[in-house]
């Protein structure tokens, strides 16, 4: 029996990314309850759809503005165990991005693909 | 599951982005400015109306009659609700995904 | 059943304190149980006792410590979102504690339903 | 010399309704921002563009969300001497509204002749 | 040449008070006068004296302070909007005084320029 | 009249109603969120393009560098400007009509 069965009731949960850093609060603070999360034994994932796949953008430079740079942290989630990102894939393309332009390795998966993983869920957050 | 979204599908992205992802017999609720929707005639409902067909759909009625929409002039096949209501469809639908 | 209410925005401002209290309410009223209202992000401005709205308006901030009060309602202030916000324990209403992000992962653990209520 | 010369400076005011009522707290606090600004004799102007249109929609009874209704005082501007309110066609019909569904006498314009307002004004405050 | 600048939003939540500030700042920079700066809507938790924010993150609160003390920058919160918010005279933080809705009409017309920043 | 925007020109309608709203000649900031609509290649690109012709257009770039988008990479004819070139065009263009 696995460390997390132990532990109790482990849920599916889901912080959906919907919006762009910097201009509000929400990236950084949904970020700070996905590391709280990790001491729960979860089964956490992360999606990153609309405005959320800003959030992983290379390159944030955040000097000019006198707001911190966080994008970092979505380095460090594998550190906490925390590797289920996805990110959907025309979300990504009306933006202009792609796979290359994101700080972390992620999973790119279809709208379709991104709806039905949400259906799957116990938990979702959003913001 | 049930999707609730409480934002106006004219200022931002909400509705649109829980139709596009509502998986075809999931319910949605529509609250708050989000009931804008379900409101005949407005060039949203059309929308609303073609996701009747996919999913059970609910309008918070106290949110209507706040903004002064009659709650007899909803889209076909929408259903209009009370508070109590939303406890039970959260209930009997499960998850709730809150397209905030 | 047992429900954890997150409210992610201020009173006032934004319709979703009032959302989430009138569906709190709703589900006690059908006999469900109310595990935890957690306030994160500007939500934690709904624990700020000082506030004082006009005569004729609503009192957002008291409706909720009489639901506290009268149900025993567990009703959770983040501690990091609340210090950035200038919500602490100097101008905190009755009924609310201060607690860690932990309690809200918690509350989507224990509870049965988590309902967010948000801009 | 009427009494606004004589009370100083007379500027273009414009303040942009653009939100719906009671999701945001916007609509009711730019009222209470138009009713001050009576008292300063200025050329006071009320835009009703996209979402703000819904703000004068008749008929609102808020008893169910627990809210006060503020619709009525729309109707309460005239008695301010703040008669020039504006909206636009395009908006209400987006909404399947019309003039008859609106709380007071409005001048509904075209949206080329709202931005054509707009361009005229000395202050614009939007919400 | 002479500017009001309004603030809607409160901190942190919304980058506009983070704005507000970088433009008037700007504006000092290039010799301009700051007539008033406003405060407005969620605005008025600007004010909040008892923010703390965390001690890598900027502290927006005394950075509005500091505007008023090094440039004489009148920063006014509106009552209204702040009794609704519960921002008063016990925890407002240094360099912000409390008014009228009068001081943003009179702002817009004594000023050059008004420049609005919010949500 | 010189127009900002500062919300992404995806999540809310303020970017497409200040095109709708803004006169010929008036000038559009962006600046926030809502510098992602002069990055070249999105979709809202191709709207902010038609507005050149009729409009100047800027974009704070310390909001650009911030998202991680490239100044390099506007739309043609969008200028990148800094916060003291914000006051300069609110001097230059007068009444300022922020579409929040």
């Amino acid at each position: 029996m696995d460390e997390e069965m132990e532990s109790g009731v482990v849920k599916k949960f889901m912080f959906v990314n919907r919006k762009a850093p910097y201009g509000t609060i929400y990236a950084l603070e949904v970020l700070e309850m996905v590391l709280i999360s990790a001491a729960f034994d979860q089964d956490v994932h992360l999606a990153f759809v609309d405005d959320g796949v800003y959030e992983l953008k290379k390159g944030q430079d955040t000097a000019g503005i006198g707001m911190k740079n966080f994008s970092n942290t979505y380095r460090a989630l594998e550190g906490y165990d925390i590797e289920k990102l996805y990110v959907e894939k025309e979300s990504l393309e009306e933006r202009g991005l792609t796979e290359a332009d994101l700080v972390v390795p992620v999973e790119v998966v279809s709208r379709a693909g991104m709806a039905e993983l949400m259906d799957g869920m116990d938990v979702v957050l959003s913001a | 599951m049930i999707h609730t979204v409480n934002k106006s599908p004219y200022e931002r992205n909400a509705f649109d982005s829980c139709l596009k992802h509502a998986v075809k017999g999931s319910a949605i609720l529509l609250y708050e400015d989000g009931v804008y929707a379900a409101v005949k005639g407005c060039t949203a409902a059309a929308r609303l109306a073609d996701a009747v067909a996919d999913h059970p759909v609910f309008v918070l009625g106290p949110d209507l009659k706040a903004r002064g929409m009659d709650p007899a002039n909803v889209v076909d096949g929408v259903r209009v609700v009370d508070y109590g209501d939303f406890v039970d469809l959260v209930v009997e639908h499960g998850t709730v995904q809150a397209w905030l | 059943m047992k429900f954890g209410i997150l409210v992610n925005e201020g009173p006032y401002n934004h319709q979703a304190s009032d959302s989430a209290y009138q569906f709190a309410m709703a589900a006690l009223e059908k006999g469900h149980q109310i595990f935890r209202v957690f306030f994160y992000y500007d939500g934690v401005n709904n624990a700020n006792r000082l506030q004082e709205p006009q005569s004729d308006d609503r009192n957002l901030v008291k409706m909720w410590s009489k639901l506290a009060e009268d149900h025993g309602v567990d009703l959770v202030v983040c501690v990091a979102a609340g210090l950035r916000r200038g919500i602490k324990d100097e101008n905190l209403a009755p009924g609310f504690r201060i607690s860690g992000l932990g309690q809200l992962i918690e509350a989507g653990i224990q509870s049965d339903r988590m309902v967010a209520f948000g801009d």
